[in-house]
């Protein structure tokens, strides 16, 4: 009893030597949606972890910073977290320009970092010889590991063929668009058309009008939430006949589901919050009960996900010394709402966490997304239009 | 001549007291002085934030002295994210084709000053919106061309990874960012002080009054171009040496355009000190706000810019007491 | 003090109202151009103000529609002080104003114009299509161009526009800035005629003019005006005879 | 031939929405002098109203936008009065930092309140569509179309029939002119900027329901419009409808025949835009 | 620059000097109003030149075709015997043009020497600063606005900014000096200062040509007088002659006829 109270009295006392752990997310700008929702995912994992006895005996501390999703707002924000909070480790990262501009400073100060998100390939160039940089989300590679997988299956059970592409012209959409169109030749489908738009422009009338008269069995799109309406109206409208719909947006637009738009468009997706592998179910319950809603970003488990691997580690490495810690982290095998993690190297960095078969491929089913490959996961058999 | 004269019996001449004084450079030397001193300023655990802060207020600086520069002819551009992209392509391309960056950096900028003389030679005779709607245009024309090339030559949608500056070191990046201030800061100096700012000047107030009176709007419009859009590649090249990766959707965003605009009219228009001033008390005013009031500070900034507007409208330079025309640097 | 002058044929159908100037100094910026202008018409009566160039004729009218802010000095129309009063009040009032340079509405059709000048009063809107009638009387004119616009109009019958404009309101004062000016002698004669019969009406009119032969006959009486001060001031037919004012215009 | 005839018919259809979006611009430009640089964010406003009365009050957008268009000209003329109305007199550079403040100020108001996420509308119509041999036409573009065209036609009916039109066309022709016939210039100022921020709202309403609402929606349809008016002459109402389809039109021929070309649209576009004014200038030389 | 002061007084017979400015059916349309219609005149060497008429006569768009503000539909122009027709505004002041404005237009955030200079710097090729900065001084006080050098343009009063026209075209040192109703809007008194500075100025020996409408102005200042009307000259000669033309009269006095009331 005594022992007990003084620990309490310990751990409210010291939190001048508790860990911090400084989290650099876009709270505001274009990448504000996946920040917000990786900020809520960061309190849920921090309030049970300092509920179950914090790190290393104290309570875990957390710094949010913003990087408003500019480089030039990331690197000071990154230099004070590390220099003036004297943050022990750094977690968050959305976007991959900013990733990449923090690149420098991380590497100056040797930083420990626990990273989620920037999947471009710049990213993994940036931070190849960095030799604490753990990175939980899939290359973009993986995603189309993925995704090639995926339709390789509807090849082989549907008789799919031709695939039309649309890309939004900025990074998320371009990036390796000509290694896509290659790897699909290679798997024997027939790319009928490969078509840029401009995102968030909502005018897809011609490139619907040109999808019609290459008849693809697959419309494969990479775009962003504002796209997917707009895109799945326009299909409509024209009476575009297709297979599947299927696209990679980041995240979904809000209310998507309750559109009847959106019925049988497929997606990609780490994590649905409908999933019932166990932890996601965890998850879903904790969070709810947290903020009394349910999350369908996929950014909040994950970040929760990577605070509470991150704070095991510590513990088991008994000391916050980097090269301690990374080696305690590299042994990290758990289950977590995505499946296994455990981190083994990728194309350039030794550090890789999730990889392609940790996506999910879903399908707007009713008023919900309900998994649908890998079948084992399947919940409802997908809808094949032709 | 006149009665007035026949008067005062001799000639007279008031003492030239609207000259430009040495005096009237204290504050920008002072200010210079300053940020040269911020690295050593001792301020504890952040001075290496604070640093990081600072050498972006420079590049701000930078871009809204040289949009500055091309304002006071009287072409009010958004064109300056065109410039500042250029700037940071050609500088991350120079590099890839082998050459120093010593060498890359100003070849870079003279290679964006030489794309804004087809600019200024074609919107010569536009002014006020259409002028601007012009620059803005070129800019997406840009932006698109960039982005559309094979990724192969610069990097397509994706972007295109860039050394780090000065192997990263922190504080050299600074200094280098001091010394392109500093540099455009004397280019500034030099317009105002000679007979570029008379070209200039009269110009942004009376084009036709000014040919009237022999100045050739032709030459002087391109060099104004030519010298502003240079400097504002420098910036760029800062920019892109220092976050490692550029991409056309950032860096050739409106958002590059308008924030040297927006600096300048704050800070106090057709000065040098004024867009530098405005740079950094904007930039201090960003970072303050970002603290105390975290999720609207934006929306704080917005009512700043216009407030000012409304109160201030010739920038902080406007609060000088006793402010005559003519006497500023 | 000058009823003698009173037109004795007149049937005034809208009642002219009185407008008096007193001790009127105004300019623009630093440019002051009425030092002390004292003008006055009777209702009912027929003024002409001439003067050379830049003698403040203009500036005069402008003040009194409120376009121009005294700095000194009260302007009243009809015994209501409208000195510094905006100028959609002055027009409420009354005023009628033919600016010069005309100041149409050049992408408009004439008739558009016409029917701006009456939409501004509820009494005017009421009767705009007898007004309109009456101005069709006046000016033929402007009846063959009503679906014209006018910026494609000469000079001459913009003006007709101008002045139409005007009426279409059913001033009780109207104020006319060179009508004749860039207009032929036979465009000059039809719009004066007009104002003739607009002031047979009973409106009180008040002309600025250089045609100084042609603004004195019509005249009931008529004010000199030279650098922003009444020089002289008498009935047309006295002027008309003054070889002052003759020598004044030319610096003989 | 089948796929440029739809081709023209996607470039028809999206210019309505360009047309009623610049119109509003052209309004404020024209009538009252002012660029408003802001515009798009009044679209913005519209838009999440009409998305905030369809996800709360289960109120179809089409049904609230009289609504909507009548708040956003109550907000549209309290800005003209306690901002626009003071820099009226003050350099074109002054103009242009108001509006920019409003526009940063009003977009990161909706980012603070409402985040950044997108969000949809969902009506039973959405789906629907008229199909015309080989030639399909959208249901709600259509309808957008069609309602972008049924308001242009009121606003030139307004404008050319009504006394409140001509005088804001009075006005904007000859500013004194107007003044000297009566008209009350300061009310007509502020009811065109109310006028033409309820336009955009308008516009915003329709973007709701062909695409979505976020905080960011209006810039790509304010930068759009700028570029028509610029290319219509400022302030010139008929050269908007026209040179909206031109828009509309080219951007869907480059989309449809230019490889790669919704890439390349804008550019074209832009370059459009470039080339008028470059050779407008020059040909106005004398 | 010569002094100001010379032998004063006498108006020579101008039109022995040789020519400066020689318009040969200067013609301009705007649209369908001929604003301008074949106008043709001799300006000589150290003469004064009014050119007067009623409003709207043409005469300030005449001025701009000499200037060059716009070309001519038709017509030549040759100054200092070389045909500048096609010369825009600022070679036609290398040239020897200068040009004082009615509506007088300083450079209003300069100071008044600054506004000066920049006639001074640019008027002629090859100018540089400090003595540009000299000749600035030594036309304010020719000026009599040296007093006010370091004032900004918008302090002067009118007279004073009528002066800091007509400084300010002399700064480019011109053979031929435009003046555009520079006496518009100024009192009797300051009106005679005024043409004190103008005669002045041809003392140095610049030739002037002005438009003018304060007629006793007109009388005291110009050696030759060109009259136009709807855009044609109607009558040239002194001003004794042109006033004593009936044509002339009735253009400014109105005609007689008409309107038997």
């Amino acid at each position: 009893m005594k022992t007990l109270l003084m620990t309490g009295v310990l751990l409210a006392l010291s939190g001048a030597g508790a860990v911090k752990v400084g989290v650099l997310l876009p709270l505001s700008g274009a990448g504000s949606v996946s920040g917000q929702a990786a900020k809520n995912g960061y309190q849920l994992a921090l309030d049970e972890i300092n509920r179950a006895g914090g790190v290393l005996g104290k309570p875990l501390e957390l710094e949010f910073a913003d990087d408003g999703s500019a480089p030039a707002k990331a690197v000071p924000e990154f230099v004070k977290l590390v220099t003036v909070e004297k943050v022990d480790f750094m977690a968050g990262g959305v976007s991959s320009a900013t990733s990449i501009a923090v690149s420098g400073p991380a590497k100056q100060y040797g930083t420990f970092m626990a990273w989620i998100g920037a999947a471009a390939v710049p990213v993994e160039d940036a931070f190849a010889d960095h030799p604490y940089f753990f990175h939980y989300h899939p290359w973009s590679y993986y995603n189309f590991e993925a995704i090639l997988g995926y339709f390789k299956y509807l090849k082989t059970y549907k008789k799919a063929k031709t695939i039309a592409i649309a890309y939004e012209d900025g990074p998320f959409g371009s990036a390796g668009i000509d290694a896509t169109v290659d790897a699909f030749r290679k798997a024997g489908f027939n790319v009928v058309m490969t078509e840029k738009f401009k995102t968030g422009s909502g005018n897809f009338g011609p490139l619907v009008s040109k999808a019609k008269a290459a008849k693809p069995d697959i419309l494969y799109w990479v775009g962003y939430d504002t796209d997917a309406l707009p895109l799945a109206t326009e299909i409509k409208q024209q009476n575009l006949q297709l297979g599947l719909l299927y696209g990679t947006p980041p995240s979904w637009p809000v209310g998507f589901e309750k559109n009847s738009l959106s019925d049988n468009v497929a997606g990609l997706s780490l994590w649905l919050s409908t999933s019932p592998n166990k932890d996601s179910r965890t998850f879903v319950a904790a969070y709810k009960k947290k903020y009394g809603t349910v999350t369908d970003e996929y950014f909040a488990p994950l970040a929760y996900v990577n605070l509470k691997t991150l704070a095991a580690a510590i513990n088991r490495a008994g000391t916050t010394d980097k090269a301690k810690v990374a080696a305690e982290m590299a042994k990290t095998n758990v289950s977590t709402p995505f499946g296994q993690l455990t981190f083994s190297p990728s194309l350039k960095t030794k550090y890789q966490g999730f990889k392609a078969g940790n996506w999910l491929h879903f399908q707007y089913l009713g008023d919900a997304r309900v998994p649908v490959f890998p079948i084992k996961f399947a919940q409802k058999p997908m809808v094949y239009g032709k | 001549m006149s009665a007035r004269q026949a008067e005062a019996g001799a000639p007279v001449r008031a003492a030239p007291r609207r000259e430009i004084t040495p005096g009237a450079a204290l504050p920008l030397l002072g200010f210079l002085l300053l940020a040269a001193l911020f690295p050593f300023l001792p301020l504890g655990s952040r001075a290496e934030f604070l640093l990081q802060i600072a050498f972006f207020t420079l590049v701000a600086g930078i871009m809204a002295l040289s949009w500055d520069i091309l304002a006071r002819s009287g072409q009010v551009s958004l064109a300056h994210a065109a410039f500042y992209g250029l700037g940071a392509y050609g500088y991350a391309l120079l590099l890839k084709a082998g050459l120093p960056w010593l060498l890359a950096m100003p070849v870079a900028a003279l290679l964006a000053g030489g794309v804004s003389l087809i600019l200024g030679a074609v919107t010569m005779r536009l002014s006020g919106m259409y002028f601007a709607i012009a620059t803005l245009a070129f800019t997406e024309v840009v932006r698109t061309i960039i982005q559309n090339l094979p990724e192969s030559v610069a990097g397509g949608a994706t972007g295109l990874l860039v050394p780090a500056l000065l192997g990263g070191n922190s504080r050299a990046q600074y200094a280098l960012a001091w010394g392109l201030l500093a540099f455009t800061v004397l280019v500034s100096l030099a317009v105002r002080l000679t007979r570029l700012h008379f070209a200039f000047a009269a110009i942004r107030q009376g084009e036709e009054t000014a040919r009237v009176l022999g100045v050739s709007i032709v030459r002087f419009k391109l060099l104004a171009f030519f010298i502003s859009s240079s400097l504002a590649a420098l910036a760029g090249v800062l920019y892109a040496g220092k976050t490692f990766f550029i991409n056309p959707l950032e860096t050739f965003s409106l958002a590059n355009s308008i924030a040297p605009l927006t600096t300048s009219i704050f800070g106090g228009l057709y000065t040098t000190l004024g867009p530098v001033l405005g740079a950094t008390v904007l930039r201090v005013a960003e970072e303050l706000l970002h603290n105390s009031v975290k999720d609207g500070y934006l929306v704080v900034y917005g009512l700043v810019l216009m407030l000012s507007i409304l109160w201030l409208p010739r920038g902080l330079m406007g609060l000088r007491r006793n402010r005559k025309h003519g006497g500023d640097l | 003090m000058t009823d003698t002058l009173s037109r004795t044929d007149a049937a005034p159908e809208t009642a002219g109202q009185e407008l008096r100037i007193e001790g009127l100094a105004a300019g623009y910026g630093k440019v002051q151009v009425l030092w002390d202008v004292n003008l006055h018409a009777a209702p009912g009566e027929f003024v002409a103000v001439i003067g050379a160039n830049g003698a403040g004729k203009t500036t005069t009218l402008r003040a009194v529609s409120g376009v121009v802010k005294p700095s000194a000095g009260r302007i009243t129309l009809g015994g209501v002080d409208i000195t510094r009063a905006e100028p959609s009040r002055v027009v409420a009032l009354g005023l009628g104003h033919v600016p010069e340079g005309r100041e149409l509405f050049p992408h408009m059709t004439v008739r558009e114009n016409l029917d701006l000048g009456a939409a501004m009063s509820a009494a005017a809107r009421a009767r705009a299509a007898e007004t309109l009638g009456e101005v069709y009387t006046l000016f033929p004119r402007l009846q063959e161009r009503a679906g014209q616009l006018a910026g494609t109009l000469s000079g001459g019958e913009q003006q007709m526009v101008a002045v139409g404009r005007a009426l279409m309101a059913r001033p009780s004062v109207l104020v006319v800035d060179e009508p004749s000016l860039g207009l032929s002698p036979l465009m000059t004669q039809t719009v004066f005629e007009a104002l003739k019969a607009v002031n047979a009406q009973g409106v009180t009119v008040v002309l600025v003019e250089q045609n100084v032969n042609l603004s004195l006959k019509l005249a009931h009486r008529a004010y000199v005006l030279e650098n922003g001060q009444v020089v002289k001031e008498g009935t047309g037919a006295a002027l008309l005879a003054d070889p002052a004012v003759r020598e004044a215009y030319l610096a003989l | 031939m089948d796929l440029f005839v739809q081709t023209l018919v996607n470039g028809l259809l999206q210019s309505g929405l360009y047309a009623l979006v610049a119109s509003g611009l052209a309004l404020a430009v024209g009538v009252v002098g002012i660029v408003n640089f802001a515009h798009g964010e009044y679209l913005m406003i519209g838009a999440f109203l009409a998305w905030a009365g369809s996800a709360f009050l289960g109120v179809d957008p089409l049904l609230s936008l009289p609504v909507i268009a009548v708040a956003v000209f109550a907000i549209g003329a309290l800005t003209y009065r306690v901002s626009i109305r003071h820099v009226l007199l003050a350099p074109e550079l002054n103009q242009m930092l108001l509006t920019f403040g409003l526009g940063i100020l009003l977009q990161n108001l909706a980012l603070m309140l409402l985040g950044g996420n997108t969000r949809t509308v969902t009506t039973p119509y959405q789906a629907s569509s008229l199909q015309l041999g080989d030639l399909s036409v959208g249901g709600p573009k259509a309808l957008a179309f069609g309602l972008a065209a049924l308001l242009l036609g009121a606003l030139y009916v307004v404008l050319y029939r009504t006394t409140l039109g001509r005088q804001m066309r009075a006005v904007a022709q000859n500013r004194r002119g107007a003044q000297l016939i009566g008209i009350d210039v300061d009310r007509v100022y502020l009811i065109a900027f109310g006028v033409s921020c309820a336009l955009a709202a308008v516009a915003g309403v329709l973007v709701s329901v062909l695409l979505f609402a976020s905080p960011t929606v209006g810039l790509v349809f304010a930068l759009k419009a700028f570029a028509i008016i610029v290319m219509a002459g400022l302030g010139n109402l008929t050269g908007v409808l026209w040179a909206s389809v031109l828009l509309g039109v080219s951007e869907a021929l480059v989309q449809t025949y230019v490889p790669g070309g919704g890439g390349w649209s804008d550019a074209v576009f832009f370059l459009m835009i470039f080339g008028t004014l470059v050779l407008r200038s020059f040909r106005g030389a004398r | 620059m010569t002094a100001a002061t010379t032998i004063g007084g006498t108006l020579s017979p101008a039109s022995q000097g040789a020519e400066v400015l020689r318009a040969e059916g200067l013609s301009k349309r705007f649209g369908g109003l001929k604003a301008v219609q074949d106008v043709s005149f001799t300006h000589h060497q150290g003469e004064i030149l009014a050119v007067i008429g009623p409003n709207g006569a043409g005469k300030t768009t005449l001025l701009n075709l000499l200037s060059g503000v716009y070309r001519p539909s038709a017509g030549r122009l040759h100054l200092m015997g070389r045909d500048v027709t096609d010369q825009p505004m600022e070679a036609r002041c290398h040239a020897g043009l200068g040009r004082a404005f009615q509506i007088v237009r300083p450079f209003p955030e300069m100071t008044v020497h600054e506004n000066v200079t920049v006639g001074a710097l640019f008027g002629k090729p090859g100018q540089r600063l400090p003595e540009a900065r000299e000749r600035a001084w030594a036309l304010l006080e020719r000026t009599g606005l040296a007093a006010h050098a370091d004032k900004a343009a918008h302090e002067l009063t009118l007279l004073q900014d009528k002066r800091l026209e007509v400084a300010r075209a002399l700064a480019t040192n011109p053979s031929v000096l435009l003046l555009d109703e520079v006496m518009a809007g100024l009192r009797p008194g300051e009106a005679q200062e005024a043409v004190a500075l103008v005669r002045g100025v041809r003392e140095s020996g610049v030739s002037v040509l002005f438009i003018e409408h304060i007629m006793p102005v007109v009388r005291d200042l110009a050696d030759r007088v060109v009259v136009m009307d709807q855009g044609q000259v109607l009558a040239q000669g002194t001003y004794r002659e042109v006033t004593a033309d009936p044509r002339v009269v009735s253009a400014y006095l109105g005609t007689e006829e008409g309107l038997q009331a």
